[in-house]
C-alpha cells in the first residue's frame, strides 16, 4: 500500500475495500465461478463504476475524473484491493481501452465508446497479445492491409481479458509494418470470438479471430502508423495494475498466513515460534515490501509518463513475478495440507498471481526488455 | 528401536541359497511380460491413469496377473506369498515392465508401507491373514493417521479408542488417507491413555473400511484429483486381536511406518514394481519440461535450453542419491532416519520443477486456448507443494537430518514429557454437514 | 527506548523557516561543486579508491574543501556546525556530486554512524568538543564494539573497564573496527558490572586510540583489503567524563547506534554525502555485469542477458525499498527496526549479484590472462558474505523482521536474565604474537 | 566418499589421507603458496608419485596398475582427498596425460613420455582450452596445417594447469577441421609458456602460446582427425576428477562448519541449537551426500566407458559446480567475520571449488551439453 496516500485516496480506498467485502467475498466469487458465465454479474461491474473504477483515467471532460489528480495513482488503489479479495471485473481492459479513448481518440470516437464505458454498461478489451509471441508492444504481428480507404485485419489475438464480454476492442496492428491501432466492434462481420481456458476462476479470457474485417479510416485510433508510443503507453498502465494486484495478493496472504502461524500449535509451541519458520517470514516479508515498493514506483513512472516508465514497469513485473508465485507457494506450505485443497482459499490467489505474471509480457519478457534498456547488444561479439 | 528384528530387515540379508541369478531372471521376467502384460497405453500419462475411478479394479486385476504368473511381491518373503528375492531383482523387474500398464496405484501406500509395518509388526495371524491377500491383489491397505487437528505433530492425535471388553470403541477423524474410498484396509492409530505423554498413550489398529459407523468423504484438491479421503468414525467396534504391536505402543509402529513412508515417496522402497514416468530409472524419464520448450518453439533459447537440462540432472542426481542413500542404510554406513534425505531431495526437486514448467510455460500459465500444454503446467503449479506436504513436511525432514542424523541439540517441545490432557493442541473440526 | 527524544530524530521534522529551496540549492551546489571539487579519476573505482593507503588524508581533504564551501554536514544541526538541511536536500547534492571525487570514506562509520550516537547520547560538551570536527573532517571516528568471543551476540562481550576514581581502567579486545589504524576517537562498549544479567552491565566509553597501552592490528581479509582491525586493551585509562550515556547502561547506546549502523548498511542514512559507484541513483548506477558480458563476448545469450537484467531490477528494487521504508519510518508508520528489511535486501542483493558474476565470469573466474575482467570477478567472489555479516548479519536482521516487525515469539536465549558471570560464553582468544 | 570401498581401497585411501595430513597440511600449503613457484616441491610430487597418484590410470605394461581393477576409482579417492586438504599437484593434467599416452599411444611414445610421469620425475599437461570458448571438447579452435609430412601449430591454448612446470603437452587441434592431438614439448622451438594468475593458492595455471611449431607425424596421438573420441574420453576423465575434489571439499568443510556449530555458543546456546541453521545444515547435508553421489555415479559411468559417461559427468560438473560455492559460502556465512579473512583456512577452499568449477567447462557449459544429450534443437520452430 502507498504509505503517502492522500485523505482522498485513504477514503477511496476504504470504500473500494468495503463494497468488495460486503459484495464479493470470497464465498461469492466461488459462487460466481460457478454460474456466471462473466465471472460477475453485470450489475455488480455497473455498481463498480458507479464507485468510480471506469473513470479514473479519464479526463473530466470526457466525463471522468481522477480522487488525487493522479488517476493512475488512484486506480492502483482499486487493482491492489481487487487482488486482496481475488476480486472478479475487467479493470484492467475497461481502463486501458478508457485510457486509449481518453488520450487517443478523436471526439467522434470518444463520444461513442465512452458514456457506456465509463458507466459499466459496456464492457471492452485490448487485443495486444498474440499466441506464440511474447506478450509485449514487440509481439504485435497483426498484418492489417490498405483496401482503398478502408484497412483489413485478419489474424487471431488472444488471450484477451473478458473478450466474451466486450462490445468493441482496441486492436494493436501492424501497417506497412508500423504499428496502428484500431476500434473494433464485437459483432463487425469477420469477428469471431471463442472463450479460453484460465487459471483464474473468474477473471476470464478468449481469443478473438479477425477473418477479413473491414474497417474504415475512422476506425484507426489517431493515425496509421503512429501506434508505437500509444501501445507502449497502454502496456505500461495495463502491467502497472497486475504489479499492484499482484502486491495486493501477496500482502494479503501473508497476513492470514502469519495469523494461522499464531494460531496453530505444534508439539505445544505455535507455528511462529519456529525460527526457521520465523526467518522465511522475514523473508516474505522483505519481499513484499519490495514488491509494494517497486509496484508503487512503476506506477509512479506512469502516472508521470516519466522516461524511466519503460524501464520501471519491467523491473516491477519481473521481480514482483517472480516472487509472488514463491512467496504464495511458501505460504500454502506452512499451511500445511489443507492448503492444497480446492476448500481452502489459497489457490484462488495462486490462480490470480500466476495469471497476473504470465499475461502481458512474462518476468523473463520484462527482463529482455530491460536488457534492451541496458543496450545489451543482442549479436556476439566483443 | 531395535529395527535388527523387523522382517523388512530380511531384504538386505544376503540372498538365499539358490535365488535365481539376476541375469537368468530378467530374461524370464522379460519374455514372460511381452506374453502376459498389457502394453502401457501411450495416449494416457500415468497421472491420469492414476486419476482414473476405473484404476483400483484395473490395479487389482493386473496385480492378479503378476501374482499368477509368480512375479508379485518380489521381494516379500516366500511363507507370505512372495518370491524371496533382492532388491536388484526387483530393480530388473521394474526396469523389464516399464513397457507395460502396471498396477503402480498398489505400489504407494499398500504395498511400500502399509505391508511392510505389518511385516514387522503384525502378529503370525495377522501377517498369514493379509499379506498373501496384498500380493494376490485382493486387498488394497491405506493408514489412518493424520488427523486434521495435527499437522506435522502427529503424536498429538485426539482420536480416541475406548476399551470395552473384547473391543475398543473408536471415535474422531482421520485425514489424507490416500485412495481409502476403494481400500479395504487401514492402518489405524488412536489415543488409548490421556493422562500420560502423548507419545505413550497411542494405540495401532487394524480396521476395516466399509462397515456401519465409518464414513469416507473424498477431499477435492486444487488440481481436481480426490484420491484423498477424510473419515469419521462414530463407535465403531475394533476386536482386540486387530492390534498392531502392544496397546499404548502404537508410537513404535507408526514410526517404522514412517519410515517406510519416506522411503516410498523418495523411490527407495524394495517393494514396489514398475515406475510412473514409463522408461528409465527413477524420476529420469520425465520429458514433460523438453515437449514444453518444444510446443513453445524455444528450444533454441539457452535460458529454456538451461532450464531445461538444469531440470534433467536434478532427476538423475535424485536417482543416483536414492542408490547411495539405500546402500548406505543397508551397509549400516548411514542412519535409518537417511531416508529423509532423498525424500527431502525429491520433494524440492518437484518444487523446481514445477517453477522450470512455469518459466518454461510463459504467458500460456495464464489463459490459453483449450488443449494447450502451457495450461496444464499453469494447473500443475497449483499443487507445487504437494509432495512437500505429504509424508511428513520438507520441514519435519530437515528436523530429522538434523537432529538424527547430524545430531544437533533437538527443537525444544513445550508437551515433553507432559500428559496430553495437560498440553495445548488444536481443537478438532467438527464434522462438516 | 524513547527516540522521540533524540537528535537524529530531528532530520525528519518539518524544516525550518527559511530553509533554502530545493532547486535553488541544487543549482548552488552544481555550481560550487564544479568550481571546487575534483572530477572523479575514472581510472580508479571507488574500491580501488577504498584501499588506498592515502585515502584517509585525501577524504580530510576533501572534506575540508567541502565544509569551507559549506556543504559539509548538511543533515547536521546547525548548533554543531552542519547545515540543518532535510534528507532531500542531502539526495539532491549526492546526485550532483556523482562525477566528483568525494570523501566517501568518512561517510561510514563516521559520518552515518558514530556522530548520529554521538548527536542523540553524547552531553552537550561531548557533541561541541567533536561534531563540528568530525564535521570538518579533522576527526574520524569508528565504534569498538564487536569482539573476537561475540558473534552476534554482541551483549555478550567481555572486555571489561573497572573504575578507579576519576578513570575507568580498560583491559580486553575488540575486533572489525573499520579504519581503526587512520582513525582519531571511538565508542567503545565495555563491561562494568558483572553480576548482573549482560545487557545491565555495559558502559559506553569516548576512547582515544593513539595512546599507550592500546595497539591497534589491521586484520587482512580474503579479498586483500586490511580495511578492518583488531584492538588489544592493556591498562588504557578513560577518564570518567568520556561515558556516554549512563554507567551501565551502555547497551541503550549501543542499540541506537545499531539502528544507525542498519540505516547506514542499507544506504538509507540522511547524513552522507556522494556514493559509490558514480552517477545514477543508490545502488543503481553498477555496470560491471554489463561490461563482464561484453568482454566475454556474451550480450547475445538469453540466459546471460537475463541474468544482468535481473542484476539491474535488483538494483532498482533496492534503491525504491530504501524509500518506501524511510518515508516509513518517517511518518511512523513503520517501526524503528523496519531499517532490517532494506539492510537485508541489500545483503541478499549483494550475494545475488556475485553469484551472477560468476556465473557471467564464465571459465575465467579460476584462472586467467594478467588484467581479465572476469578473474576479477573470481576473487571478489571470495568475498561473497562480507556484507551479509557486517552490521548485524543476516540472521540477526531475520530475527529482528520477525520479532520486532511481524511481532513473532522471541527466540529463547539461555543467559535471560541470568548474570553474566553465570552464563556459559565463548572465551576471549589469546593476543596474536 | 564410495561406500562401497575394497578393503584395499579403503587402505589406499587412508594412506593417502595421512601422507597428505604429514606432508602439507593446510600451514604448508600456505607456505608452499608464498615460496614454491610451483606451488609445491619437486620431491613432494615424486614422494606421491610412490604412492601410486601418477599410475592408476597406465596398463600394467606400461609401468603402471591400479589398485582395485578400477583405476579411475582409486584415482578420484586421491582427488576427494586432495580436496579435502587443499593440496596442490599437478594429479589431473598428469593422470589425463599418463591415461592418453597409455590407451592412445604408439609403442615409441610411451617409452619416451610414460616412465619420467610415473615416477614424478616429469611434470606433463593437457592443452584443451582456448579463451573465449566453452572448455568443453567442442571449443578446441587451435587449426594444425600440413606443411609436406609434417604439421604445423600456431595459435593459444589456456588456462594449462602446471603449464610452466610441464615437460611436455598433450595439445588438442583440428586438422582439415577434425580433431586431432599432438604430443608437443615445452621446450618445442616455438613454443612460449606464460604463468596465469589463478584463484587457488598453489593449484597453478600457464598459457601456452605455438607459434609455427612443425612437428612430425610421429608427434600425433593415435590418427590424425581421428582424435574426437580421444578428447571426450579425456575431458571425461578430467571432470571426474574435478567433480571428486569438489565433493572432497564441501564434505570436508560442511564437517568443520558442523563442529564450529557445535562449539560456539551465542546467547547462550551453542550455533546448533537455532532451527534456521539446523534446517541450512540439513539443505547442505542433502545437497553434499547428492553431490557425493554424482561425482560417484560419473565416476564409475567413466570407468566402465559407459555411454552414458557423456552425460553423467555433465549432470556432476554442473550439480556440483553450481552447489559447491553456495555450501562454502554459507559455511562462511555460519562462521561469521572470520569466515572472510585471510588467517582462516575457508578462502582456500573456495578458491580450490571455484576454480574446479571454472575449467573443464562450467555448469553453463554442461548443461549445454545435457541439452544437446537430450537432443534439444538448436533452432527455434515447431
Amino acid at each position: 500500500m502507498d504509505l503517502e496516500l492522500t485523505e482522498d485516496q485513504e477514503l477511496f480506498r476504504e470504500t473500494t475495500a468495503k463494497f468488495l467485502e460486503r459484495t464479493s467475498p470470497l464465498s461469492t466469487v466461488r459462487e460466481w465461478a460457478e454460474k456466471e458465465p462473466a465471472g460477475f454479474p453485470a450489475d455488480w461491474w455497473r455498481q463498480g463504476a458507479g464507485l468510480g473504477w471506469t473513470s479514473l483515467l479519464v479526463s473530466e471532460d470526457d466525463g471522468g475524473g481522477s480522487v488525487s489528480g493522479h488517476g493512475l495513482l488512484d486506480l492502483v488503489i482499486v487493482a491492489e484491493e481487487m487482488g486482496r479479495g481475488v476480486a472478479p471485473g475487467p479493470l484492467l481492459p475497461v481502463n486501458v481501452v478508457a485510457a486509449a479513448l481518453s488520450e487517443y481518440g478523436t471526439q467522434d470516437q470518444r463520444d461513442r465508446y465512452l458514456p457506456d464505458l465509463l458507466s459499466g454498461e459496456a464492457i471492452a478489451s485490448w487485443c495486444l497479445t498474440e499466441k506464440g509471441a511474447p506478450g509485449l508492444p514487440s509481439g504485435v504481428g497483426l498484418q492489417a492491409t490498405r483496401r482503398g480507404a478502408d484497412f483489413v485485419l485478419t489474424g487471431r489475438k488472444g488471450p484477451v481479458e473478458a473478450g466474451a464480454e466486450a462490445e468493441f476492442f482496441v486492436v494493436a496492428a501492424l501497417v506497412d509494418g508500423e504499428p496502428t491501432q484500431f476500434l473494433v466492434d464485437a459483432d463487425a462481420p469477420g469477428v469471431t470470438v471463442t472463450r479460453a481456458e484460465g487459471l483464474d476462476l473468474v477473471r476470464r479470457f478468449a481469443m478473438v479471430e479477425l477473418d477479413d474485417v473491414v474497417l474504415p479510416a475512422a476506425a484507426v485510433l489517431g493515425e496509421a502508423g503512429a501506434g508505437a508510443p500509444q501501445i507502449e503507453r497502454l502496456f505500461e498502465l495495463a502491467v502497472a495494475l497486475e504489479c499492484a494486484s499482484m502486491a495486493g495478493v501477496i500482502d494479503r496472504v501473508l497476513s492470514f498466513t502469519m495469523e494461522y502461524s499464531f494460531d496453530r500449535y505444534s508439539f505445544g509451541r505455535p507455528l511462529a515460534s519456529y525460527q526457521a519458520l520465523k526467518h522465511r517470514f522475514a523473508d516474505m516479508k522483505l519481499w513484499t515490501e519490495a514488491s509494494l515498493a517497486t509496484a508503487l514506483a512503476a506506477a509512479r513512472s506512469v502516472d508521470a509518463k516519466s522516461e524511466r516508465a519503460f524501464e520501471f514497469v519491467s523491473v516491477a513485473k519481473s521481480y514482483i513475478g517472480d516472487r509472488a508465485p514463491l512467496i504464495l507457494q511458501d505460504c500454502v506450505q506452512l499451511h500445511g495440507g489443507i492448503g492444497v485443497t480446492w476448500d481452502h482459499d489459497l489457490h484462488l490467489y495462486i490462480r490470480r498471481v500466476v495469471q497476473d505474471r504470465a499475461l502481458f509480457g512474462t518476468p523473463y519478457d520484462h527482463r529482455e526488455r530491460i536488457a534492451q534498456a541496458l543496450r545489451l547488444e543482442e549479436s556476439h561479439g566483443h | 528401536m531395535a529395527t535388527d528384528r523387523l522382517d523388512t530387515d530380511r531384504v538386505d540379508a544376503a540372498p538365499a541359497e539358490g535365488t535365481e541369478d539376476l541375469e537368468a531372471f530378467r530374461m524370464r521376467a522379460r519374455a514372460w511380460l511381452a506374453d502376459n502384460m498389457p502394453p502401457l497405453q501411450e495416449t494416457l500419462t500415468p497421472h491420469q491413469l492414476m486419476l482414473q475411478d476405473e484404476m483400483g479394479t484395473r490395479a487389482r486385476e493386473l496385480q492378479r496377473i503378476l501374482f499368477d504368473g509368480g512375479f508379485a511381491g518380489l521381494c516379500f518373503p516366500k511363507e507370505y506369498g512372495g518370491q524371496g528375492l533382492t532388491r536388484a531383482h526387483q530393480a530388473a523387474f521394474t526396469h523389464e515392465s516399464a513397457p507395460y500398464e502396471m498396477p503402480l496405484v498398489l505400489n504407494v501406500p499398500t504395498f511400500s508401507i502399509l505391508a511392510p509395518t505389518l511385516l514387522d509388526f503384525g502378529t503370525e495371524e495377522q501377517k498369514r491373514a493379509h499379506i498373501p491377500k496384498i500380493i494376490s491383489g485382493e486387498e488394497m491397505w491405506v493408514q489412518f493417521l493424520s488427523e486434521p487437528s495435527g499437522g506435522s505433530d502427529l503424536a498429538s492425535l485426539v482420536t480416541r479408542a475406548t476399551r470395552d471388553g473384547d473391543v475398543f470403541i473408536l471415535n474422531g477423524s482421520k485425514i489424507w488417507s490416500s485412495g481409502a474410498f476403494r481400500a479395504d484396509y487401514a492402518l489405524c492409530l488412536a489415543r488409548t491413555e490421556w493422562h500420560v505423554p502423548k507419545h505413550r498413550g497411542l494405540t495401532c489398529f487394524i480396521v476395516k473400511i466399509h462397515q456401519p459407523g465409518i464414513e469416507v468423504q473424498q477431499i477435492k484438491m486444487v488440481n481436481g484429483s480426490s484420491e484423498f479421503c477424510q473419515e469419521f468414525f462414530d463407535d465403531v467396534a475394533i476386536p482386540a486381536e486387530n492390534v498392531v504391536g502392544e496397546v499404548n505402543d502404537g508410537w513404535t509402529v507408526a514410526t517404522r511406518l514412517l519410515y517406510h513412508e519416506r522411503d516410498a515417496v523418495g523411490g527407495g522402497s524394495p517393494y514396489t514394481s514398475g515406475v510412473f514416468g514409463g522408461r528409465g530409472e527413477h524420476g529420469s524419464g520425465r520429458t514433460d519440461l523438453i515437449d514444453l520448450a518444444r510446443a513453445t518453439g524455444r528450444t533454441g533459447d539457452s535460458h529454456v535450453r538451461q532450464l531445461v537440462a538444469e531440470s534433467r540432472a536434478n532427476d538423475l542426481v535424485g536417482a543416483q542419491l536414492i542408490s547411495r542413500v539405500t546402500k548406505g542404510i543397508s551397509t549400516g554406513k548411514f542412519p535409518g532416519p537417511a531416508g529423509s534425505l532423498h525424500r527431502l531431495y525429491a520433494a524440492t526437486n518437484a518444487e523446481r520443477h514445477q517453477d522450470i514448467a512455469l518459466e518454461l510455460a510463459g504467458a500460456g500459465a495464464g489463459a490459453w486456448a483449450e488443449g494447450d500444454l502451457a495450461g496444464e503446467k499453469g494447473i500443475e503449479f497449483l499443487s507445487r507443494q504437494s509432495g512437500s506436504l505429504g509424508g511428513g513436511s520438507n520441514e519435519m525432514q530437515r528436523n530429522i537430518i538434523s537432529e538424527r542424523i547430524l545430531g544437533m541439540p533437538r527443537e525444544y517441545a513445550a508437551d515433553k514429557d507432559k500428559p496430553f490432557d495437560e498440553v495445548r493442541h488444536n481443537a478438532s473440526p467438527s464434522r462438516p454437514r
